[in-house]
Formats: C-alpha cells, structure tokens, sequence
C-alpha cells in the first residue's frame, strides 16, 4: 500500500515542496533541463548503484519502528550508575518540542533569537545557583566529556604546574575511558587514588596529590551511590597542592548535597540531565561551572545579557573567541553543536522543581534507597549496603551467592541490576521506580 | 516586550540542613532558586518560544548549516516508551534498541561508500575528534609515527580543533585560485608526518573538488588518511560516496543531513563511518548481529570510548526514521532538491558570487557593503540571512545555503530580501534590525563585560 | 503579516473518473484542492498559531468562560495508544475504557451531589438538551403535561434554546434588584405548567442565589424539577453541591470547571447528574461495574441518545486526569483561590461594580463608556479583555472572571490595562486596537455581505 | 511518596500560582481573613463533608491510567459502521496541539484570534470543495446530531411545507436514536423507507416521498459500505416533492464518490472526523453544509471574511443573530461550544493528503474492500459481499454459522469485526489495518 500523502513526491522527498511545475520553471530559470546537469561530480567518482535503502510511507514506519521497540524487554529498572532517571513532567515535554525551540539553531542572530537565548540564560543562572559557581557553560556532550574537558582546561590554566589528574578508584569505567582519550594528545596522565569504604581515602589521597597534580577529582555522590564526607578535606588538599578541585555531581543531588563552592571545588562537571530527560538510552547533558578566574578557558557556548540599539536588556552567545570556529587550533575545545535543547529541558524541569521540589526529590533518593537497603539486608544472604555510608538514590549489595546468576534471576523477575562484580550487585531507586521496590525484594527473595 | 527573567517573577530559599533527614555536614546550608507555578511556566516558554526565529518560523538559510525541514512523525517515533531504555541494560534484553543500531550503521555505511560506523560520537565534532583518534590509532599500530593533519583554510574551524585536540599539529593549506585545493599547494604540504587530509566535498564554498582522485592518491602515497568531513553530504546523497572518492574515515552531521532538530544548538550526533581495515579501531563497544541476535562487542585495538554510553539515542532514532522514510529515490532527490534550490536562488539574486559551479550551498560576496550588516537588515525584510564573513577567502561572503525544504515562492521572496537590503541605504543597514524583537544587540560590550547569570545582573 | 490562505499557495485539480476504478457514473467528475507539502503546512499553521491569543499567552478573563490553565499532562494521559479504541468494540474487550468512565461518573457524582451521571452530552449546550429531555420524559412518565421552562433573563442563551429546542416554552424571569431571583416573580412565573426551572449558581454576575432553598421548594411544590446550569460550578468546587441545594438535573462543564482545553470553540462535554428518581431515563447505554466487571446497559426508561457514541471521550479523559491530580484538597483550593482572584481583582479595578458580594466572577460596568470599544482597547495593553455587554441587565457590563490561573502579579496587570483603558480618550478607543495583528475589524459588512470560503473571496 | 514539584500547594492545586506570600497580600486588600469569608453561601446548603476524591501526583496518574488503559484487549479492528480511521499524520497532531490552538476560546476579539479564525475559514473551503455547496459551517458535534439538525433546518426552511423526515431502513440505529430526539420538540416526524440490495428503492422512495415530506436523508457510502447508485433520482424525487435532500456522507468518501452539489443535494451531514481523528471512542465531528439560499437557517458558528481598519483581509465570525447567545429561544440551534478543534485538525489532514493523496485514499478504500471481500467470499459458508455493489471501506458478511459465536471466535483470534445480526457480520478495511488482513481471514477460516 502507497502512503496516501502528497502524490506529486512519490519518487522524491515529501520533505521537498516543489510541484512538478514548480520544478520545471526553476531549472527552466538556471537554464538546465535536469537537475542532474548541476551536479560537477567527475565520473570516476560519480554512484550509479542503489544504496538499497527501500522507503516506507509515515504510517508504515510508525508501524515498523513500534514493533521493533516492543522487542525490547519490559523490565523495571532499578538502574542508575551515571545514568539516573527521575520523573520529568509532561510540560516539559509539551514545551521543549515547541518547534520554535526544537528546530532553531545556535543563535547566531541573537536578534531574532532572545527566546532559545534567555532560556540559556536562565539554565546558565541555574546551575549557578546550585553550584555556587558563576560560570556554567550551556552544555558539554555528558558527564564524561564534561571531565575530559574539565581535565584539559586544568592543563590550559597558567596557575596550575602540574600534569597529574587523579581520579578514584571507584570510576565509572567508561567515564574513565573518555577521560583517557580527551587527554590523549595532551601532556596530562590520568593516575588513581584509593578509596575508603566508598569515599575518598583522605591519607592516601593527601600523599599522592603534589604539585605535579593538575586535577583531583572527586564524585558526590559516588559511583557507589555513597554521600562523600571528605569534600571539605579535598578543598584543602587540593588548595594546598596547587591542583585544581574538580567535583562531579548532577542536578538532582545539587539540591541537597553539600554546595560545591562552599568546600572549595573549582569545577563542577556531571550530569545535569538527570533532570530534564527521561531514560534515553544514556543521552547526556554535561555540566560545566567554574570560578571567574578560569572564565577565558572555559570550554563550549556561553550566553551573556547585553543591551540592544534601545538600551533594552538583552541576550546574545559570548566570549566566542574561546572557540573553534574563531580560534580554530587555539580553541579551548572542539566542540560546536552541544545538548543546548538537553539544557533547556534541564532548566524548564528544575524550574518547575522549585527549590521546595528539589530538596523534597533529593531527600527522596536518601530515604529510599536507605529503606530498600534496610529490606534488601534483611533477606538471608545479602548485605545492602555494602559500605557504611549515608547514600544517594543508590547503593552495592554483597551476595554469598554469584552476583551475575543473581541479577539473571532477578531479571526472570522482572527488574534490571547492575552487576559489579562476582559477589556484588548494585541497585538504584528513585521517584520513578519506588513504588515499585516490592517487586525487586521478590525478586531478590526468588534469586538467591 | 520584556519577559521576566524566572528569577524576577519571585525566588525562594530553603533552609536545607533543616528540611533533610542527613546529618548537617553532608548537605548544604540552604538553596535559593524561582519559584514559579506550571501555568506561569508554560507561559514563560511559550512567550520566550515566539521570541524564537525555526524552521517552521521561515526559510532558515545558514550555509554550512543545512537547516531542512524536521519531519514531526520522527519525534513520535522517538518518544516510544518502549525505546526509553537505561543504558546498562543487558543486550538480551534490549533487542529492539540494538536492531535499530545495528540498521542506522548498515544505512550510513551505504550512504556513505563505508565498511563499518560508529553511532557513538554525539556530535559533528565529537566525530571528527574519534575519526581522528581513529586515524591515530591506525598510525601507532603501525608505529608510524605522524604529526600533523593537513586542513583546507577554507574548512570548518572544528577540523582545526579536532585535530589539535588529538594533538596534532594543524597544516593549513591555502585555497586555490578556483576555490579548491591548490594541489601544487598540497604536495607542499604532505610529507611523512602527515597523518591525514580533513577535506569537505564539496567544500565550503559548494564546489566539487574534482581532482579528488589526484587528492587521495598524493595522501595515501605519502601513508597519510583520507578524511572527510560530513558537512555538505547534503549536496551527493545518492550521486557519490566519500567511500568512492578514497576517503578512509568520515563523519556524518546528521542534524544536517538527516533532518533531525538542531534543538537551538544541540543534540546532534556524528556518526564515523571508516574502511574495513580501520573498523577495528572505533570506540567500543560495538554492535552487531549474529545468528538473528543483536549484541554488543568491543573491537580488539578500539580508541575506547567518546561518549558515556552510546551517543544521542533520541538523535539516532530520528536519524534513521528520516532515512527510511526517504529510501534510495528519496535520498536522490532531497540532494536534487537542494542544489536546485541553491543554484535557482543564486540565479534571482543581484550579488557577484565568485565560485561555481556550485552544488547545495555557495558564497555570494556582499562587495563594497558589510556582510554583516546585509545580513542584519535582511532581518527587518522576515526572512533569517545566511552565514556571513565566512569563508574567508571569500571578501565580505555571504554563505548561503537555502535547502530542498523551500520552493519557488519562498526562495523568490528569499532573493527579494538579499536584493532589497544590499541595496538599502547604509543609515538603513547600521539601524537594523528594527522589525524584530531585540533591536541591534551590542556584542562588544557583552565580551567586555561578561553578564553570565542573573546574579551578575543583581552586581551591576 | 499576512498569512496566504491554503489556496493562494497554490490548487491542483485531479480528474478523478479517470483515476478510480469505480465507474464513472459513481464518482466525481474531478476534485480541486490546495496542494501544500508538509513544510508548507507546518510553516502555515505554526504562524497562524501564533496569530492567536490561548491560556499559555496571558490572562484570558471571559466571565462565564473558566479559562483557567490546562495541565499538559492530561494531554499525554488522553494520548495513550491503549485508550485508542472503536466505539463499537465489545464490552469485554474495553475493561479500561468503560472502568475510566465509571470512574469519571462516580467523581462528577460526587463532585455535584447527584445520584447518576452520563457523559454522553459532547458539550454544555448538549448537556442542557439532554437534562431537559430527561425532565420531559420524567413528567411524560407521570403522564404530567407541562409546557414550560422558565428561565432568569440573565441566563446563558443556550437555556432558553435548549428548552426551546425540546418543545417548551420559553418563560423569562426578569431579574430581581439585587441581581437574584425575585421571589415574587418567580412564584408569580410557577405554575402547573412548569416543567423546569434552570438556574446557574452563582448567577451570572458571581451572585449566590441566598434564597436557594426557597426557590427550590417554590418550584418542586408546583410539581416542577430544577435544572443546574454548570457554567459557573468552578466557584463552589468542595463547600456546595447543586444536589443539596434541592437541584433534580445538572449538566457539568468540563472544559470551564475540569480545565479541558477549549480548542478554539471545542470539543467540550457536558455530563448530566440526576437524582436517583431521574436515573432511569438517562441516555442508553449507561456503564456499571458488576462484580468487578464494566458493562454497558440501558436503563429501561431511557430517553435514547444525545450522540452517535458515548460523547468526546478524548475530554472526558482529560477532565478525570484533571480531577484525579487535585483531589478534594485541590478542587476545594481552586475554587477558593478562582474566588479571591475575583475579589482582589475586584478591588484592584477602577471600575463601578453593582452586584455582590460575588464569588469567581463579577460584572463591572463601564458606566457612560462603550464596554466593547473599552475591550478593543485593552487588546492594546496586551491582554484579553472580559465578556462585554452580557448579562444585559449591568449597563455596558464587563462580565470578568480570572479563574484561579493567576497570581498577583498578572492580576495587577490585567486591572492595570482595565484602569488604563477606561481612562483613554475616546478617540484612542475608536482606534483600538493598534497593536495586535489585526486593527478593529469591521463586523457589519462581514454579516451584511457573508463571504464563507476562498471562492467567495474569488467572486468579489 | 509525595509529587515533588511546588509544595507550597501541597494541599491546594498545583494549577494556581500563588506562594502563600501572595496569598496572604490578596486577602488582606481584599480585607478578609481567608478565602472561606468571601464566599457568600447559606449555612443550610453548604458542603462540609469530603469528595472523597484522592488527589495523586502526575507521576502516580500517568502510571495508574496507563494501567487502566492496559485492560483494553490489543485487538486489530476491522470496525466502522458510522466511525471510520484512517491514518492521521504526526504532524497533525505536532500543530494542532500548539497551545495558541489547543487552550483558546471562542474567537470573540476576533482581532487577536486570526490564527483559529483563518483556519476555520480554511475548513469552511476545504468542505466548500468537497462538496460543491458553498456554505460550511465550523461543526456540529457528529454526524448524528448533524443530521438532527439538518432536520430541523428543513423544518425552518419556508419553501419546504411537509414534516415527514424519510430516513433509509439501513440506518445506524444511534444515528436514528439522536435523530428522534433532535426532532421530539418540534412537529416533525420520522419515517423510513426501504432499500434494495444495500441502495435506496427508489420506486419505494418515490411513491413515498410526497408534499408532506419535508427531507429524505440518503447516504453514500451506506451504513453497510455500499456506494449508492441513485443520487440523481433522489435529487429528482425530492426536488418534485419539495422537500430537501439531505446527504450524509463522510470527508474521506467525499474525495472520490459523486460531488453532492452536483447531484442536488441540499444538506450534507457526516462525520467530517474520518480524517483528522484517529479512534477516540466515539468522538466526531459533524459536517454541515447547504445552499446559499439556507444561509440564515443554518446552525452553529460561521467565521466570514471581513476587512480591519487598515483594510486588511482579515476573518472573523459572522452571522452571529442566528446563535443563542444573540437570539436565545429563537436561535436556530442551542448549540456553542463545537468541535472547532477538531475541524482544525480535518483542515490539516485534507490539507497534508491534497487532491492526489485524498482521491488515493478513496481508491483504496474501494480496492481493499474488494478484494478483502474476495478473500473472504473464498471461505466455506461465508459470503461477501451481502450486496452486489461497489463497495467503500466495508460491507456485508452472510455465514452460514451464527453470526455472534463466529464474530467470537474471531475475537479470540485477535481480530474485532461487527455483529449485524444472527448471521450477518460486517467488516471495514482501510489504510490502516488493510496490512493485516491476513490476521483477520486467519482468524474467519478458524472460526467458521
């Protein structure tokens, strides 16, 4: 069956509107008869094959695609690890897909742009608030590119002297292996430091952090979902090493935990997408604050209120000279096309949060994961949580039995975990799957 | 009309330490932020959304860009809860998500003439900067050692920051006198260090570097790469391949070339399609079929990893609902479409364009006038201007690429407001815009003194 | 900015005898339409939309209309492929279907103090046709013939013309001094002849009827029922129930009361409450749970049907998202804050107001100026004026009810605006509105030479 | 678990914006202690109790009616019968759902309302010339009130002396039901005459339509899918008795089948929703148009084109003393509040098929019905079509078995289909589901 769509397209695009006649006037006015006569490909190179790519009509597709994603499991998720999900309003949504946003492009015209620009602004404003820090950028790609970049502008800061950049033990493995290719083609070698039951081994970390370091790195929360005590500790050790403090967190844990700034971190980097975008299959939305002082070495766009021809208080990208289509080789990064639309989400969800709605979440992730913990303890053969720690949203579980076959068992049952390692589990609950939690201490009762 | 900042319309602060159950030391003292109701929300954003130029607003004609129409029905694809999935899951579980993976590689590499594609990249840049990890990877397994990227002047500033990036060092080569590669030039410029050739095709200005195949074998003999950028892919779907012309890596845009929303800067995807003997250096993991199966693999001498987890799903699904929508007859015709529309539009304007026979896209110079200044009065005449200054070989360039998405009217009104404004006074020009929201902005002061957040606005 | 019509953009004429395979005699000879891609068309309607004033752009305070904000997510809840189901499906087959709508009577139910709902009536209007039909059949029953309805002046038009619709006459009860009933004139209006009485309270003018419960005893001892009229329930939601006030037959507004979106005209719906004597001549069929199980019945008295289906199921979703989300706490606080919106607005206005004490809504007078020229000037303060000239029995009346959508700060522009509008010069009135995208339009010469299509336009 | 957003309203609605500062501001200018002191209700009748309604945050409400919604079985449908599907573009739905659309009111200022009023005014056109008749008014509530109204114009209609409304014996029996209470209230009085073979009798229907006949109703395509065959002699035998020729029909068929203007149709009603709505339930949107001489009969709104102050086109509603809210009993219908949304959205289906995509999907409509029929016909003790006509969209099975038990076990088998009578079931094939036809024949040969 044809698509019942437009006719006049049925070999071409629908997404072009020409009519035949149309068309024909045109190539009539630039004087060719085909569109083909405007092509100035050599014919050792021109394609004469078909790429075999059939084409289906909307309706076929929606049909296609809908089956295809059926073929995905219905599990509930007691996921987290980097990757956290909370419940995003549906305004967001209805909002966000404005065309007016959803299919502008960077603001190049500020004039014409005040609405995407403002929003900027205002996400900008935001993190500034949570951070404590007054410069945010408008996004880096993900939490993982935002710490290569924090490592590199780290390298780029004449203050700094050293090219060590130690991150914990305890690293998300992929977070790591980005970080390992962002400072390939630098001077910068990435090193490790201990941990202690989950936070930062303060002795250990304070022997290794000299003035070859560039960057510590911290998580708070952890990749263990532990809630670090030392921050304070870090500020110092780093303050006193001469290295910068990079502290890595995300937007809903920014509401309670402790204020960056106030314990001395110099950068912030993240997921800010923890609000703003639901489960998509790890898509980002990296966050990037900073002090004042490293503003010029700042990667990615910036958004600044300036004044237009009639003094009206207005918004336009800024500080461009730090980038790459300027700068080109001397850029402070590559980057170009960012998560700005992640970012306007990210702003409309923490807006709609208001701080009461931010402290209630992240005291949420506190409680609930303290009280599945608690259940989880309490079934023979399994100790949750592993480190004796207050946690955020998640937490390890030791099993006597092996944890792979466990959370196989588990998911038989209908909900996903994260294997560690042989005897360790990792769960995470939030907002969107607490009132679920009976059915993964089933599950849990079921499997081992 | 002013809107209201979310802070001016009232912000509250919470004593933190005293609302949670944990102890003093693990949380902050106290958290300001807005406070504003749903209904005050949805108006704040829809007002700032009309304040807001789109394609749907009007023709959007940014060369470089490839600002096309955004089909809506790919939105809803992509909002399948089904393929809302975490990306930890375990791949038996997540077969659907994988399927289509494993189909966007499979419709990219036949696009693109390639062996093997990487979807993980999440952005243009993002992929010139693994294509390049991926081209340093080839050479150190070879114990080549190699030090520089040669990049056209002409190419867009990522090349030359993706590569420094990788630590290379960048060689410019100098345009030629007929707006390609000088291949006297090039053969000056390639030697033993050089790792690889970061080229458009066709370039920036819209035109087809003929001497391709002379390019590649002067890269290739000298044991450099062949890179290229997936900029102006919108000019061949169809008609050439960059696996074709000798290219061993390259990226696609995919917001450029396969439709899916710019989102006011981002997300894109870069997708980095290479040649089978470089497959087995792209970021793991990787996903494949086997047996009806889809799983995921890492490649024995992979980069490692350019993103957290996958890339831009969302991006990626739109992606590949675009392409299957448009099959091979539709793909053709999109790039048909697009170079008719650029070379109909240049046909109506009154402006010297320096560089032909060009393809989607191509560079009118404003002359003797401000290319910035043409640009903002074309505001006060509705339409959005295209990219100016840039390239800048070009003098006083106006890059304007209109895309299959107009038709005849639209680009005659188009051509009516390039014509109007390049010959309005230049009292007119320095006024404009004056039709728009905001008036001329003042961007220098805005750099002088930078204003990044609505407290630096209380500090005044 | 003019916005062409579909068909300035161009037309196409199929020869359709020649395209069908039915024979010719069957089909039409041919078929003209607009020819217009999909850009095209999202272009067109993305700035048409934006032509438009709607709740997400500013303060909407039409008295009698309930424009409050509505949630989007009830949108999305309404969206749910699962509730996308046949109207004639199988009873056992649509579990959730029929369970949502049991469960929205049960809520209105509740919500009005009556015994038993339908939701088949697709908007207020149709709700009134139908309480008034049940009425009929009710005194039918009773082989009781009575041939009037009576009804205030200043009730909504769709009183006089529903009862009108089903047969009765039409007997108007002029307004008492006070903005009420007149008692005397009521008693002097009931009579054997009365079927119905159909009154809104609050009134028109945001009054409480004080002396409800008299006028109810008046009309049920002349053997008449008394009919609620929905239209202004959103004042009373949690602290009075039209079926403790002695009402027989209400109709609820959702898309006022329930915050369905209005669309532009509708779809709305307009379920009936009965007490349990009327219950069993409610439209067929009716939803029951038995034993857990949702059926589908027809009450033996039934009056039949007032839609071909069950009503407009996609609002009535959203009016049981809506009613879910607030709850008794929420639907009390509507009310209680859409009263003192009303108030403080009241008190903000420079603006004589006759009746009260009011609730959600009041009439202001525009005393020797014109309420429709001071409404086409307030357009230019950028926001949307209030019902004028209605009720008729307030001079130059400004019928305004802000609904509980606004805060303080929206409040004190709206009465700005109205302050700012009555104090202009006649002329600035005459000549209002300059700013919106359209000037005054001309009215008379719309009706007095109606062109209704593009080709009337044609044969100018 | 608690909804986290706004907790200032935790008890109140999240829909009013008001902190309690603002509160507590506006009760004091407006001299009251609290909000209860404003309302002015006798004691005797006021509320105190509880609703007894839970309040849930959206979170809980989308996940609970998802739910719900999930107790609907997955069948394919091979309904119709009066609510017929066909696939509706996604970018319907995308610009219809804009808010300047979705949240407006009744174009009252009509000056910031030009958006809704010029699109309505396209829907006017678009059914303008579809049917020939040149007056189209913005919406009934379904075909069936549509209809009721109808009769009720012809009753208004003075050239018109009789009272009898002739309705065809194949009539859905809602369609009939609305109509006999659209008419109990005035002296008009319904009456059925009889079909043959699935079209109009149309010596039957000339004896009986005489000058007491005030309208003959026909409809094309027929209740039972049948393409009527004899407009023009009803348009003749209702021109010779005086009365008006009510068409009813729908906006997909009108693209293909004979042009109701030209075979002197007066009135034509139908659902104008089979583009422009997918399934809801029930939900339509009633088409009326008429003659130009009927102008000031016609029910419902009608947006005109006017001229502004500056003498711009510019639209706006019109004719507006025929309506309640002006002429109150004497308007010529009660009805306000419409289904101008919907209209809206018909406009932008008709609009994105155009004149190739509408006559496509009508030629489709007729060949899949074909050859669904032949599929079927080729079944043991199934005939279809009942009727030897030109089918659109759906017709007519006879089975040798009873009709509800096979009906059943098609059910079963995952397919829903129509039960007409003890052996008589109806099928209805359109652009959406004629991909899995083969479900349905696999499910009729198990059955039978």
């Amino acid at each position: 069956m044809t698509d019942a769509g437009r006719h006049e397209h049925v070999d071409g695009t629908p997404y072009a509107p020409h009519t035949p006649a149309e068309t024909a006037a045109m190539l009539d006015a630039v004087g060719v008869d085909s569109e083909a006569d405007l092509f100035d490909v050599p014919e050792a190179v021109q394609f004469d094959g078909d790429l075999g790519i059939e084409k289906r009509s909307e309706r076929e597709l929606r049909s296609e695609l809908s089956e295809t994603f059926a073929r995905n499991d219905d599990l509930t998720e007691f996921l987290g690890r980097d990757h956290h999900t909370h419940y995003v309003p549906s305004v967001v949504d209805d909002l966000s897909q404005r065309a007016e946003f959803l299919t502008s492009y960077t603001q190049y015209q500020p004039e014409i742009a005040q609405g995407f620009l403002q929003a900027l602004f205002e996400y900008q404003s935001l993190i500034a608030e949570l951070t404590g820090l007054p410069v945010a950028n408008c996004s880096m790609y993900d939490a993982a590119s935002g710490l290569g970049e924090a490592a590199r502008l780290a390298g780029r800061v004449r203050s700094v002297s050293g090219t060590r950049v130690l991150v914990p033990e305890l690293l998300h493995e992929n977070k790591r292996a980005v970080l390992d290719n962002y400072v390939d083609g630098t001077d910068l070698a990435v090193a490790t430091y201990p941990m202690d039951d989950g936070n930062v081994d303060v002795d250990a970390l304070s022997a290794l952090a000299d003035n070859e370091t560039a960057l510590v790195y911290v998580e708070n929360p952890t990749v263990r979902g532990t809630i670090e005590e030392h921050l304070g500790d870090v500020g110092e050790i780093t303050d006193e090493a001469g290295a910068l403090f990079c502290l890595g967190t995300d937007t809903a844990a920014l509401g309670l935990l402790e204020e960056p700034e106030s314990v001395g971190a110099d950068v912030v980097v993240g997921e800010a997408d923890a609000l703003g975008v639901p489960t998509a299959y790890g898509m980002g939305l990296g966050l990037l604050a900073t002090r004042e002082e490293f503003l010029r070495q700042v990667p990615g766009r910036l958004v600044g209120a300036s004044e237009d021809a009639s003094d009206r208080r207005t918004y336009t990208l800024t500080l461009q000279t730090r980038e790459q289509h300027i700068r080109k080789e001397r850029a402070t990064s590559n980057i170009c096309t960012n998560q700005a639309w992640v970012a306007l989400r990210t702003a409309m969800h923490l807006a709609w949060l208001g701080p009461d709605g931010l402290v209630d979440l992240g005291n949420q992730c506190v409680q609930e994961a303290a009280s599945l913990a608690t259940e989880l303890n309490g079934i023979r053969g399994v100790k949750a949580p592993v480190h004796d720690r207050h946690h955020f949203r998640e937490f390890a579980v030791r099993t006597d039995q092996p944890a792979p076959a466990i959370a196989e068992d588990i998911e038989a049952g209908g909900c996903a975990v994260h294997v560690l390692d042989d005897h360790l589990l990792q769960v995470c609950v939030t907002d969107v799957n607490a009132s679920r939690t009976d059915e993964l201490v089933d599950a849990f009762e079921e499997a081992v | 009309r002013y809107e209201p900042l979310l802070s001016e319309t009232g912000t509250k602060t919470v004593d933190v330490s005293e609302e949670s159950p944990l102890p003093d030391g693990l949380t902050r003292e106290e958290l300001e932020l807005p406070t504003s109701s749903e209904p005050e929300l949805s108006r704040h954003y829809t007002r700032l959304s009309q304040m807001n130029w789109s394609v749907e607003t009007g023709p959007y004609p940014l060369g470089s860009c490839t600002m096309k129409y955004n089909p809506s029905f790919t939105e809803d694809v992509a909002a399948d809860p089904n393929a809302a999935v975490h990306p930890e899951r375990s791949e038996e579980t997540i077969q659907g998500t994988l399927e289509l993976l494993a189909g966007l590689q499979d419709y990219l590499a036949r696009i693109g003439g390639m062996d093997a594609v990487t979807l993980q990249p999440p952005a243009g840049a993002a992929g010139e900067f693994t294509g390049i990890h991926v081209a340093k990877a080839y050479h150190e397994s070879r114990n080549d050692d190699r030090s520089e990227v040669i990049v056209p002047a002409s190419a867009h500033g990522t090349n030359f920051a993706s590569a420094a990036m990788a630590g290379y060092d960048v060689v410019e080569l100098p345009s030629g006198e007929d707006g390609r590669v000088d291949l006297d030039a090039l053969e000056a410029a390639v030697s033993e260090e050089t790792a690889a050739l970061m080229l458009t095709n066709p370039n920036t200005v819209g035109l087809f570097e003929r001497d391709i195949v002379e390019i590649s074998e002067m890269v290739h003999d000298a044991g450099g790469l062949l890179y290229y950028d997936g900029a102006n892919l919108n000019a061949l779907l169809g008609r050439a391949r960059p696996g074709d012309m000798g290219f061993d890596v390259m990226h696609y845009n995919v917001h450029k070339t396969f439709a899916t929303p710019h989102g006011g800067g981002g997300p894109g995807a870069g997708p980095v399609g290479v040649r089978e003997e470089l497959a087995e250096f792209l970021p793991r993991p990787r996903v494949r079929e086997q047996d009806g199966q889809y799983e995921l693999y890492d490649p024995e001498r992979s980069i490692g990893k350019v993103h957290g987890y996958q890339g831009n799903w969302l991006v990626l699904v739109k992606a590949y609902a675009y392409i299957a929508r448009l099959g091979d007859s539709g793909l053709e015709d999109a790039s048909a479409k697009a170079v008719l529309n650029a070379n109909y539009l240049a046909e109506q304007m009154e402006y010297d364009i320096p560089y032909g026979p060009f393809h989607h896209e191509f560079a009118a110079t404003a002359g003797d006038r401000d290319a910035a200044d043409v640009a903002k009065r074309m505001l006060d005449y509705g339409v959005h201007p295209p990219t100016t200054k840039w390239p800048e070989f070009v003098p006083e360039a106006m890059l304007t690429e209109p895309t299959e998405a107009e038709d005849k009217t639209s680009l005659d009104d188009l051509a009516a407001a390039f014509n109007g404004a390049i010959s309005d006074s230049e009292e007119e020009l320095a006024n404009a815009p004056s039709k728009t929201t905001a008036q001329r902005i003042d961007q220098a002061t805005a750099a002088r003194n930078p204003r990044l957040s609505w407290h630096a606005l209380d500090e005044q």
